[in-house]
């Protein structure tokens, strides 16, 4: 199995989102991060005291595949997640060893 | 809240003309010129402190705990400075408009003129008179009580178009709006000369004046501005509904200023009015849950504030005209209008009146306007004479609210192209996108 | 606040048959009926929006602050409704029941009859008696000043049982709990044919009536309801302080409406319960840092607060009676008693009074009320009577004090049952567990 | 605010005196024995428990706002417990040191004695004069309202140093700091015999007794408290501006009970103080704008909130003296010297007055203090006599300015000396990494 | 060495915390995530506007654990997250190459 | 390619911002975590009741790396997170298989 973990513009979670479920994944997990890129924030300035806002929020997405759905999900996000603009994010795929469904104790392939 | 104009400049000039002999005027009701009673004095200047707080902060809170986190300072701010806006206007020329002395004719029912531009003339000593022959309150006090009021108007109208229109815009809109629709509105409702004065309309506290109009221009605007980036389609869920029930709490609290400040003095007919504020807004609230339970839904933290507000709304124009149960009739019949209209009309339709501006103010304050003339009747306990007839006043109240939300209309159109020509209107798709506190502001709500 | 009812009466009949000549008697003194003062009429309308901002939005955040971020929105409901509820209640039986003409005996003591059911007879120019004689206010003042009282009542009794309950357990209890609980203490106490008021129960804004009948409540209902999922195992630290610290001032604030307002007059005796209700907070919330000192703790935000409201609970049924410095004193023990109460007897035994309304309102009430025994004597510079008998006074104080906790915990037990027999009372395992926002109400408070 | 004083100890002794006549004596005016007008007493216990809503919660919001999570409850139990404490201090012997009886010569012109230590002989029928003659308040309103005066103004030093200073070391400073700086200051300004008094120097609502004291105050703590850890590296971007914005609100609100409730009465003074103190905050709030975009930034909401205070400082001194134009210059100007005082010249300089107390308060007290001289010219609308003398009185107003500055800034170091030898002031470096919030108080403001 | 992560019901925190401790796992990281998968939320209702919450609360536990651990641990969270009910979440594990430990540079198994 | 995941305190965050850039890496993606072990949190008490804040924030930080720079920038990390107490953190490593910059589609180490 592979974990494929996406960082992408925030509102653009619904069309990965969409995009996951044509695919057939069943379930993903999506946390808020901050990102620094090429991307730069916007300046923000509290009376004197300006800040470059040099992290800007990003949607991290993480979902777990089969191996041989890695390649065709991966490009579904991507295309889901792609403005063109920086700043659109990165995506890493990482190896799984195993993978439990916590409710049944269900193991690897049949867990997701 | 109608002074009696040809009284209060009368008054006004009067008490210019004795100022050395106030002092020994002590008492004022054997008096030829009438002194301000201080309990009533105390009372006016507490009503309108409570306008303001209707606005800052509790406007602020009740519509910017409706916005998206990135939005919530750009509602802060523009409120605030449409406020300071609003009164910088109403003492360079805004009172003289509405409540200075008659423009000649034919414009006597439409405006007042230009005499009392920066308030020339006006002095601590000056007054302005009130429902009760003889009685007076400083004239300053009922400039600051009558600025409060055209503040809130200007502000409830961007609740229709929050989130996507430049604060620059908004600037130039309310400069436009103020003197082609707030004022001859104020001046036909509330001013002796006034085209609904003379016809005889019942408007308490400011139904037709501030929510029918605030809630129409708000749906105008709305429509012409257009819809956010993805309504209807991405969760635009309130970011804080905390903040938004705090500014309904405070709405509460404040709205007794604009209703039974109304009366102008602190007397029965204050006392009627607050009771009515209670009870009228009380119904609503529980009339709003219960039409939630009725449409299948859960009794809501939301839809409680929206009664509430929808309750105060109503009972506006009906404040010191209702007895109490007529008042929880009115509250309750118009919360049930305004839950249908934002909870079912308004997803059926296009428009995108972000706050729901018109589905409360607008709807509220028209459902209100006309059912003062039913609720004033005295077999409903209304203050109404025995030989009431409600058909002709019900005829009048909706002559009037046509005419307001016709003038409404056309007004905020004329102001939203001439601000759109100006700056361009709406904010670009990006800076919407990322939020217009960043892009508009510099800054963030919260750096948690 | 004990209006002189027979005078009450006897005045509002008069101001109805004098309506007429209202106009022309302004000037009250010396007239045969008399006509409200407008100062009172100002400050009387001021103190009772007052009480209102203490319940909506002060106690709204004092609670909600407290609480898990999944039920915030489940207390700003739940007080809200209450409060619109005790509104109708009030209107509809309440006011009659309370402060109306005399039940038959052998009721006479414990409530008061049906004839003023929806407000029947009462007119803006009715008028309602104060302490001093000749002196009063329109009634309809009366009645909504006294009208919150009953609201934050309600309102605080929540505080015991929140996190839990389901919503439509809590408006079935508030319909059984105001007419047989609240109504009868508030008519003991407060009419002048009242059983408390007779024995002669010194009780200046409400200590017996509001706190410790709520206190008292709210614990018989915390035992009744049993205790939240994860009691004393998870942690249920408040989600925001800050919005607590909010609640407190907005507390203090309109406190003196509370207190300085049932002077029902703006005079002297209305001054000396303002700087009671200064000075007694004051020291309450010092002496609550100091204990948390003494016992080896930190000076906490929540203890100000905590301290805070414990004085003003303290200070309630004194406001008028004690003298400055009876009242830091009076302040400061109390304090100290509810921080025992509170932070070391609490956590002992079994029960989980969720937001401490037996803690403070009640334990504060009972102190305050107590104590006012005590510092109503000159010696300590108390408004009491040279010939001031304290051991007979604390007597009557004990006894009152007494009579309330035994027929608010049989009264509450009742409406309890009622509403589980009704509504089942508690929310599911899991309701409780996702929280009531999105269990009971189908939102969430923050979108952040 | 400048009560005769003579005129003030008469009355109250003459009150005490003839109470048993009061009752009869309903009409003050033509009375040996002055009677508070019920008018009078409304607006000023109104006005009192406006100034209480500005520190609790409104200024805790507009400082709290401003800093970092970890800080937020530090600064809320700072002011609240300072307002406690000072609460105390000011029935001890601060109302009897400001206001009490004249001490000997040679300290007449800078204090007054102890004889009303403890309110010493103060009752309920005690009054205190106004600024006419034979108009008078009871003498605990007066107190009440002048111990708010006190607390805020303590509270407002505290912006300088927040985020870094000991709870314990705030404590004993604020002990050190009311008698020796506040309330010299204040008998200076206000008492009769007082040295600023006397030399004719306007100050309507406190410009120099809070402002210019608590800004200079401010200051000489930041220098001597030294930079929090990471000032100008780290991101101390406020962690909630929407709680600055409502804070700013409330004091806005509030800031109607410190100005127009200075003039005592509930009269057209007040009502002269109301509207400028609406406009010249009006103009304020938009002139900051105004300057961010003329620097090049973008309008914020932090700016308006900014502006709004400024202006609501710089109308101060001036709020009954100006008429409503001049009162919207010197808001304007004021907020302008702010801006570049905050935005401009403090970045430049070493120090971190971390919530610009002087920047705002000090830089606009001072700014408003001299254009009160200014403003009071009748050829701008002002009070001022048709005589009346500019120059000189400039001159006395920058005589009074500097005079402030100097007491201030000595007193205030041997408070801090004070402080930093019992308590060593400064927290640890970990606790002020960790945020004082648990460092200190032993809670976190948020647990969402 | 590995890396388990564990999506868990965020009301079970304190369970698989004292699971970890029992098994002698002396730390671990916690983050605020939420997930989609076969629990759906509860639906949101503001005025007229629906809203699916398909998004649910959700914790991500984080634990490094030596080679040998890994199993036996997994299962312990995996038993003390487990309530049957769908939404329960997953568990995966994956291989870390490097640890250390910041404070002392102690690196691998020795920085756990 | 490696994934560097620092788990560090919040305070160094700009620290180690600064050792990154300086190191030649061009992003990283930062999210607020809670952390559990040696370091433990202060008391908190509320009323009656106390708590131990046993979970304590932190900063967890995530950078992908060429495998060649991996040491070099693990160490610039560690570096800079370090103050010497306990809770500084750890940091982990692991290999990522394919690395895809949204924007443009590019792969791998060109991706980063
Ligand atoms: N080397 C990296 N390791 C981890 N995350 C990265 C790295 N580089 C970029 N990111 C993440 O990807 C986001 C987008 O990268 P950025 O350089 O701004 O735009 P783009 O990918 O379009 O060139 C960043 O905000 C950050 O969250
Ligand atoms: N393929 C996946 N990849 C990543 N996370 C997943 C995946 N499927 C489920 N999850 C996470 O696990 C949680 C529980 O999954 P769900 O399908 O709702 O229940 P269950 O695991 O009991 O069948 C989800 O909320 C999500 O956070
Ligand atoms: N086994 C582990 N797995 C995952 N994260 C861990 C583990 N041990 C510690 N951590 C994380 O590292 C942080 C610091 O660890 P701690 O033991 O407190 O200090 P130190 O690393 O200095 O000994 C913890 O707060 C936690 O976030």
């Amino acid at each position: 199995m592979k974990l494929i973990t996406a960082i992408i513009k925030p509102f653009r979670l619904e069309q990965v989102r969409e995009a996951l479920m044509q695919g057939g994944v069943q379930g993903m997990t999506v946390s808020e991060v901050r990102g620094f890129g090429r991307q730069r924030g916007q300046t923000e300035q509290y009376r004197g005291a300006e800040y470059d806002l040099n992290l800007v929020p990003k949607l991290k997405i993480e979902v777990v595949v089969e191996d041989a759905d890695m390649q065709r999900i991966a490009e579904a996000i991507a295309l889901a997640a792609q403005t063109g603009n920086p700043g659109d994010g990165k995506l890493f795929v990482t190896s799984i060893g195993q993978a439990v469904r916590i409710r049944t104790g269900e193991l690897d392939e049949t867990a997701l | 809240m109608k002074p009696l104009f040809d009284g209060l400049r009368r008054a006004g000039v009067a008490g210019a003309v004795l100022l050395p002999a106030a002092a020994f005027a002590q008492d004022a009701a054997q008096q030829a010129a009438p002194v301000a009673d201080k309990g009533d004095t105390a009372w006016m200047m507490v009503s309108t402190l409570l306008v303001l707080m209707m606005i800052l902060p509790g406007l602020q809170l009740f519509y910017g705990g409706l916005v998206r986190t990135k939005n919530m300072l750009s509602v802060l701010t523009q409120i605030g400075a449409a406020t300071c806006l609003a009164m910088l206007i109403w003492v360079v020329c805004g009172y003289s408009l509405a409540f200075g002395p008659d423009a000649p004719a034919p414009f006597t029912p439409f405006i007042a003129g230009l005499d009392r531009m920066f308030l020339a003339g006006i002095t601590p000593a000056s007054t302005a008179a009130t429902f009760t022959k003889g009685v007076v309150i400083p004239e300053y006090v009922f400039i600051c009580f009558q600025m409060t009021f055209a503040a809130i108007t200007l502000s409830i109208v961007l609740g229709g178009i929050v989130e996507r229109v430049k604060f620059s815009a908004l600037m130039v809109f309310a400069l436009v709006w103020m003197p082609i629709v707030y004022l001859p509105i104020a001046h036909m409702v509330w001013a002796s000369s006034g085209l609904f004065f003379t016809m005889g309309a019942l408007d308490f506290a400011g139904g037709t004046v501030v929510h029918i109009n605030a809630g129409v221009a708000a749906l105008v605007a709305a429509i012409v501005a257009g819809k956010r980036l993805g309504y209807m389609k991405d969760s635009m869920a309130p970011h804080s509904l905390t903040l938004t029930l705090v500014g309904t709490g405070l709405l509460w609290v404040g709205w007794f200023g604009f209703n039974a400040g109304s009366a102008l003095e602190a007397n029965g007919s204050a006392a009627l009015a607050m009771i009515n504020t209670f009870v009228a807004t009380a119904a609503a609230g529980l009339a709003w849950l219960a039409a939630e339970r009725l449409f299948g839904h859960k009794p809501s933290a939301l839809g409680l504030a929206s009664g509430i507000v929808s309750g105060l709304v109503a009972v506006t124009p009906a404040a010191g005209h209702a007895g109490p149960l007529g008042a929880i009739l009115l509250g309750a019949v118009t919360a049930l209008a305004c839950y249908v209209a934002v909870a079912i009309i308004r997803p059926k339709l296009k428009y995108d009146d972000s706050l729901d501006a018109f589905g409360i103010h607008g709807v509220g304050g028209i459902v209100g306007a006309i059912g003062t003339a039913i609720v004033y009747a005295p077999a409903l306990g209304g203050q109404g004479a025995a030989d009431y007839d409600m058909a002709a006043q019900l005829g009048v109240q909706i002559a009037a609210v046509c005419a307001t939300i016709a003038w409404s209309t056309v007004g905020t159109l004329i102001a939203l192209f001439i601000a759109r020509a100006v700056t361009g209107l709406r904010v670009t798709t990006e800076a919407e996108r990322e939020g217009l506190d960043l892009a508009e502001h510099g800054e963030r709500a919260y750096n948690l």
